[in-house]
């Protein structure tokens, strides 16, 4: 660890590797997950769903289910047209975007195949499911659209109403914007440039907990449980979407089982269940299959990437292009609009460019919607600026590291304003880069690599490099209202000081999984002073916690943890006065430190008075000083000024067999800058995590649909996860420049490793097979893939020839026809 | 409906179930054994897994009645009272969890592999691992957490 | 996902399981370990009146010593053959195969012989049972019958099983002695094999006296490679002798096409595992 | 999906064309088929695909879109819908009858849809499923050709 250790004392909470409070319960099987929940006389419901990408419903015949055992309603568009509203999306890019009316249960017309088209309550899970094969539905095919590319010629309409698939079109010119210059003149100029074209593939998030949603409509408000990253969002939404007060809507998210984005989501079968709960009177119960979750929770990235690197011969990166695709599916989720332009800010990476631009179009196709996903547009960016940069080295024959280091903001550079108009606050790519070359082995590596390639070793080996930074901590509302988001991006935090001396810590963040109960804790037990025992952290229901943003975008801790603290602080302020009144002190001679308030130059044996005897006084109030409420508590809100920036270097060995294109990976190095650390156990976990995400983006997962728009990896058979058998260990270590946005000086995590890891992956595997005449291999790079790069003779052509006439028809490195996607 | 008498965590239960109805639903909605999870529907996943006589299978994939005159071990009765099992023990001192989804499916076949290979390598767990899968810990701590329980150290990767 | 309602029967004796089979003809599902039926029941894509559960059937259990033969019931279960010593001392190419299989929780419940009924041409056991000349024993009330693996193995899920009857046995002659080598190419180890290649070798000296070759995943059944096998035949056990030789046992196959490759991409994978496999059997 | 088949048949082209456009007798040699009516121009009926651990029926109809005797070309479409939620399966079948000898050389295009629960495998399955089902069709009516049941 190359971390400094802060010299105070060794009683701070804040940096100790602490084993979770969550864990108890949830290695002993005693979690609440919402499907566990059974209440008196609930219904469970099963929904139908349209076989179809793209069809009329012509009629739907309720009648045999309605017959069906156990069955008390069912109900199909047309009952819930009047009372469904619309699916939210929160994030209008432009003022001209296009928006399809996204009901809960299609009423007349399904645009994906998996939409609801009714839905079933009945006495049990098994009659509902059996009840549901009896709604006999009559559909009219229409002609789908699935493919992006074609989506986009606008040949076949995903929605005809609209009249075109092009959803948004969004724009940002360093030029325009005053952050840099134009990038076509630094094209015109170029001495070298790179053009690529690269695909993100759809990819699924696959958290481990199905969803599931209960809603009890009975008392006095509507109880919803559900598996969701955003209760509080949701409520709102609920209130918005159907039009009841949002005083009599109560959401819980209880122990949640993984999210990575793929449960920030206002889905259609919460609005169903609710509707279902509030027509029936009794509770409601929806809980998904596998199978129906990797066909209807919404999936992630999905775009085509157009790039245009410009440089000069001595490897100075001049300007960059960027021109996306980006599939919205067939409607607008909350926030799918805005994934792709949360990457906007991030292609020119750590890089010094001068001039940078980035143009989105969001399409529409008949298939599941698209939305929030780890990382959310950072890790496309990261993903294209780091393959670019390793080919401008191919192409200059340098060392791709070596090129990095020309290019990027050094360390006394900082703060840095960049092309793409933000300010990083803080960062050392140099040490972190260092450190992980020296972990890595990065000579002898190289070393060995030139033995195999000399030998024609039959399995070769390559070394991958990401340089990747991010924004993290979602967001300053100011620059949400800028990019015409539908909500700010404050946090917020109470603090209970219970009369036994507990300390209750209320949070807006909604975690799963990530172990906020104990980070929270270790923040509260330093700034108050009190064991990390005696905190007791509170989340996740609106009713406890009635003001919070909720989790995504790696935005907990530096905006929530924050929170906390500005909390904890204010309640040390309020107890100031009594604790001068008790010690017969001038408020402005009192210290507090540990846990105590002392009276400066009182001696160092006095007693002093401690937070929780203060906290009793308080709940008696018999002696309070005039003017004081009977109340340490305090509320904080915090709103960040700027994002923060992680960043950090990867190394990836990967060994590929030319034979059979099988790729193994050898060794895998990551030295991450996130600031300073609340838990490096939680930390550590955090970025394993995020590296095998990244990794699967690079190796195994696709969400393959047919020409019918049929999700044929629709299944963990055929949607394919890796295993403990497919990963390696890794190896893990941290440089520390703290932010200077939030008083902790942490940066953010949670989706560094998933941001970081896929470019190293491939670059490693193009650097193995170079030599071969390969530029690229599409993800996820299967065996067939690699295999065919190699003896297809690659995807080669020299840089310049492809170059000139920009993206000609048929040259190297775009489309791939051969080996885009499965072939059925 | 046929009646089935099973011995769950150490307690017999007689009951009259539907044959269609899977083990690991019975002891979720019959017998509260909640601590069982459902993640799949093609037993890939592996987080249902229990122990049936002893051996782990996956209880999405075994129907109630066919453990009639059984015996099944849950996550809920690895635990002696407050005392956890080394291999509890090691998941909580590894981080070998976030979310915690996965946690029962991997600690209860982590056990059967114990049981069967007291002292694994790294290759050997992380073959053995390969029925549940994880989309939190990267695999990274389980691995760790299972070789710890075993008493020996991961031979791979490490935390600089 | 709940399967949709059906019967349930544990009969005792294989008479009566027969009995049952042929009351209710293609209405009715055998049941052993279950590690295939219950997804297929689960995802609801089949719906049978009736189930009947053959585990509780005593004279299907175990594994026995036929003399120049391995007996192998319908009762046992994947981790019963990796147990057995008998498999592992005369049918190494098996017990090889069976330990790829799935993953441990579903080779502690699944069934050698489900597997072979089941006859999915991706699954790891047809290809080696079909390597080593195994052969099914099959009872129906009309008494018993015993098929070759050649024979058995009809098209994809297609066996020589008739309605009413039941595979009650695998009967594998012995290959004591005999080097063997399963290779499966998986993108995910939890995958069903891409490809896979089974290979017996029986070798003298540095030669190959006798070669078994199965296909797994390479058409809509087990393939066997017999013109590989004889051109193996004599020949050293080395890489350059064995490459060419080898590279041909996709020749003449209609492997599948899907996500995980293309049909002559699996063509040329069976090439490579071929030769990895015979060398690898071969002691090379 | 697209399926091609072909066979040759000692009939000559009319009498094959006689047989392959009598649509019960078509359609009942489709595997698992039961044909409940059918007259000149359609059909319906009912199809029970059972193979291994999966059968799944679907209710179906079809027509002839296109017929020319003369050209002997037909244009049969099929939609089928599968009971108990499965999601629905359509089928194009072209059919070109020529003289080949004195027997008829049949080529059929089968372009296949199968939508919803039995589509959803990656694995290529529902390829080899539907090749090996349009296979035993094929042979049917090559087999009740070569009997000469047609006319």
């Amino acid at each position: 660890m190359t971390v400094t250790e802060e010299p105070t004392a060794a009683v701070r909470e804040v940096g100790k590797d602490r084993r979770r409070k969550e864990d108890q319960r949830l290695i002993t099987g005693r979690t609440r997950w919402t499907d566990n929940m059974q209440l008196t006389g609930m219904l469970h419901l099963a929904m139908v769903r349209s076989p179809y990408a793209h069809a009329r419903i012509t009629n739907v015949d309720m009648s045999a289910a309605q017959q069906a055992p156990g069955v008390i309603s069912v109900l199909c568009g047309r009952d819930l047209k009047d009372h469904q509203g619309e699916l939210p999306c929160a994030w209008p890019i432009t003022d001209d975007q296009k928006c399809m009316a996204h009901p809960a249960v299609a009423v007349d017309r399904v645009a994906f195949a998996g939409e609801v088209v009714a839905v079933v309550a009945a006495r049990t899970a098994a009659q509902a499911r059996d009840a549901a094969e009896l709604v006999d539905v009559d559909y009219e095919e229409l002609p789908a659209v699935v493919d992006l590319k074609k989506a986009a010629a606008d040949e076949v309409l995903a929605h005809p109403e609209l009249g075109t698939n092009v959803s948004a079109t969004w724009v940002f010119d360093s030029a325009e914007a005053g952050s840099g210059g134009d990038v076509e003149d630094s094209i015109r100029d170029a001495e070298v440039l790179i053009e690529r074209e690269y695909r993100q593939q759809r990819l699924i998030p696959s958290f481990m907990e199905p969803r599931s949603t209960v809603v009890d409509p009975t008392g006095e408000q509507f109880v919803m449980w559900t598996s969701t990253q955003v209760p509080h969002i949701l409520r709102l939404m609920l209130a918005l979407t159907l039009g009841v007060p949002e005083s009599k809507v109560r959401v819980i998210a209880p122990d949640v089982g993984g999210g990575f984005g793929g449960k920030l989501q206002v889905t259609p079968e919460e609005i169903i269940t609710f509707l279902m709960a509030r027509q029936t009177g009794k509770p409601c119960k929806w809980t998904e299959t596998r199978s129906e979750s990797l066909l209807s929770a919404h999936h992630g990235r999905d775009q085509w990437q157009k790039l245009t690197l410009a440089a000069r011969r001595d490897g100075t990166v001049t300007g960059l292009k960027v021109e996306l695709l980006a599939d919205m599916g067939a409607y607008l989720g909350l926030v799918t609009p805005g994934v792709p332009i949360l990457g906007a800010f991030m292609f020119n990476s750590i890089y010094k460019f001068e001039s940078y631009r980035f143009e989105c179009r969001n399409i529409f196709t008949n298939k599941t919607w698209t939305d929030a996903y780890r990382g959310a547009g950072r890790p496309e960016a990261t993903f294209a600026i780091e393959r670019l940069m390793d080919e401008l080295a191919a192409e200059l024959g340098r060392d791709p590291l070596e090129l990095r280091e020309q290019n990027w903001i050094r360390h006394d550079e900082f703060p840095f304003s960049t092309v793409a108009g933000m300010e990083y606050d803080s960062g050392n790519y140099e040490a972190a880069t260092e450190r992980a070359k020296e972990l890595f082995g990065y000579d002898e590596l190289r070393a060995e690599q030139a033995r195999r390639r000399e030998s024609g070793d039959r399995v070769q080996l390559g070394l991958g490099i990401s340089t990747f930074t991010e924004m993290c901590g979602l967001a300053p509302s100011r620059v949400l209202g800028a990019l015409s988001y539908g909500a700010g991006g404050w946090e917020h935090a109470s603090v209970r000081m219970l009369p036994s001396g507990k300390v209750e810590v209320i949070t807006g963040s909604s975690a799963h999984g990530q172990g906020h109960e104990t980070a929270w804790s270790q923040i509260v037990a330093d700034q108050l002073g009190v064991p990390f025992d005696d905190v007791e952290v509170l989340h996740g229901d609106t009713q406890i916690s009635p003001r919070g943003l909720d989790t995504y975008g790696s935005r907990s801790l530096v905006v929530g943890g924050q929170a906390v603290v500005m909390a904890a602080k204010k309640v040390i302020e309020k107890a100031k006065p009594l604790a001068a009144h008790v010690l017969e002190a001038n408020v402005d001679d009192l210290e507090f430190s540990d846990g105590r308030f002392t009276v400066r130059g009182a001696g160092a044996d006095q007693e002093g008075l401690g937070l929780a005897g203060l906290a009793l006084r308080v709940f008696a109030a018999h002696d309070l000083p005039d003017g004081m409420e009977p109340s340490l508590d305090a509320d904080a809100t915090f709103d960040p000024v700027n994002f923060s920036f992680p960043h950090g270097t990867h190394l990836c060995a990967m060994e590929v067999d030319t034979e059979t294109g099988e790729t193994t990976m050898r060794s895998y190095v990551c030295v991450d800058d996130i600031g300073n650390v609340v838990n490096p156990l939680i930390v550590d976990g955090q970025v394993h995590g995020g590296l095998v995400q990244g990794i699967a983006q690079a190796l195994w997962e696709e969400a393959v649909y047919d020409d019918q728009g049929t999700l044929v990896s629709g299944s963990f058979v055929d949607y394919t996860l890796p295993t403990s058998a497919d990963t390696i260990s890794f190896v893990t270590d941290r440089t520390v420049s703290p932010a200077t946005s939030n008083d902790l000086g942490a940066k953010g995590v949670g989706e560094a490793g998933c941001i970081a890891s896929t470019p190293a992956v491939v670059n490693a595997i193009v650097d193995a097979v170079r030599p071969m005449g390969v530029q690229d291999i599409t993800m996820p790079c299967t065996p067939e893939r690699v295999w065919r790069a190699i003896h297809g003779g690659g995807r080669g052509g020299a840089t310049e020839e492809s170059a000139m006439p920009h993206f000609e028809e048929d040259a190297p490195n775009q489309d791939n026809p051969g080996t885009e996607g499965g072939q059925l | 409906m046929t009646r089935i008498s099973v011995r769950v965590d150490g307690v017999t239960y007689s009951d009259e179930v539907e044959p269609r109805t899977l083990l690991v639903h019975y002891l979720r909605e019959s017998l509260g054994k909640t601590g069982t999870v459902v993640g799949c529907d093609t037993s890939n996943c592996g987080a249902c897994t229990v122990h049936l006589d002893g051996r782990s299978v996956k209880s999405c994939n075994v129907l109630a009645v066919q453990a009639d005159g059984h015996e099944v071990t849950t996550i809920e009765g690895l635990a002696d009272g407050e005392t956890l099992t080394p291999l509890q023990e090691a998941f909580r001192d590894c981080h070998a969890l976030q979310c915690g989804y996965c946690t029962p499916g991997m600690i209860m076949q982590a056990t059967d592999l114990l049981r069967e290979n007291p002292s694994p390598d790294e290759a050997y767990v992380r073959q053995h691992m390969e029925g549940n899968l994880c989309r939190c810990t990267g695999y990274h701590n389980i691995v760790k957490a299972v070789l710890q329980a075993a008493g020996a150290t991961a031979t791979g990767g490490e935390q600089a | 996902m709940i399967p949709v309602e059906f019967d349930y029967a544990a009969p005792a004796t294989v008479q009566e399981a027969v009995a049952l089979l042929a009351e209710h003809g293609d209405d009715a599902k055998v049941l052993a370990g279950g590690q295939s039926l219950l997804p297929v029941l689960r995802m609801r894509l089949n719906a049978p009146g009736v189930v009947v559960d053959i585990s509780g059937i005593e004279e299907l259990k175990g594994i026995t010593d036929e003399g120049d033969a391995i007996r192998i019931g319908a009762g046992a279960t994947y981790q019963d053959v990796l147990d057995s010593p008998l498999v592992s001392e005369h049918l190494r190419l098996l017990h090889q195969a069976v330990s790829e299989v799935a993953d441990p929780q579903i080779r502690h419940r699944g069934t050698l012989c489900g597997a072979l009924a089941h006859a999915d041409p991706a699954g790891d056991v047809g290809a080696p049972v079909l390597a080593l000349d195994g052969r099914m024993v099959i009872r129906g009330t009309a008494g018993e019958r015993t098929v070759g693996a050649e024979e058995f193995f009809v098209d994809i899920f297609e066996t020589a099983i008739g309605d009413g009857e039941l595979l009650t046995a695998v009967v594998i002659p012995k290959h004591t002695g005999w080097g063997s080598h399963y290779a499966k190419f998986v993108r995910v180890s939890h995958q069903w094999a891409i490809v896979g290649v089974a290979a017996a070798v029986r070798a003298e000296g540095g030669t190959i006296a006798e070669a078994k070759v199965g296909l797994t995943n390479m058409g809509s059944r087990p393939l066997r490679a017999a013109a590989v096998e004889q051109a193996l035949a004599g020949q050293p056990a080395t890489e350059e002798a064995l490459g060419a030789i080898c590279a041909r046992v996709g020749e003449g196959t209609d492997p599948p096409s899907d996500l995980n490759g293309q049909a002559d991409y699996r063509r040329h994978v069976a090439g490579v595992l071929a030769r990895r496999a015979v060398l690898a059997a071969a002691g090379g | 999906m697209q399926l091609e088949h072909s066979f040759t048949v000692e009939a000559p082209p009319e009498q094959t064309w006689a047989l392959l456009t009598d649509l019960k007798t078509v359609g009942g040699c489709f595997p698992g088929a039961t044909v409940t009516e059918a007259d000149d121009e359609s059909f319906a009926g009912n199809v029970k695909v059972k193979l291994g651990p999966i059968a799944v029926t679907y209710d179906g109809k079809g027509r002839f879109v296109e017929r020319d005797d003369g050209a002997h070309r037909a244009v049969i479409e099929g939609t089928g819908k599968g009971l108990r939620g499965l999601g629905n399966a359509g089928a194009k079948v072209t059919v070109q009858l020529a003289p080949d000898g004195s027997g008829t050389r049949a080529d059929v295009l089968t372009e296949l849809n199968i939508t919803g629960k039995p589509a959803q495998f990656g694995r290529g399955v529902m390829q080899s499923v539907s090749d090996k089902l349009l296979g035993q069709f094929v042979s049917c009516v090559e087999s009740k050709l070569a009997a000469g049941e047609a006319g």
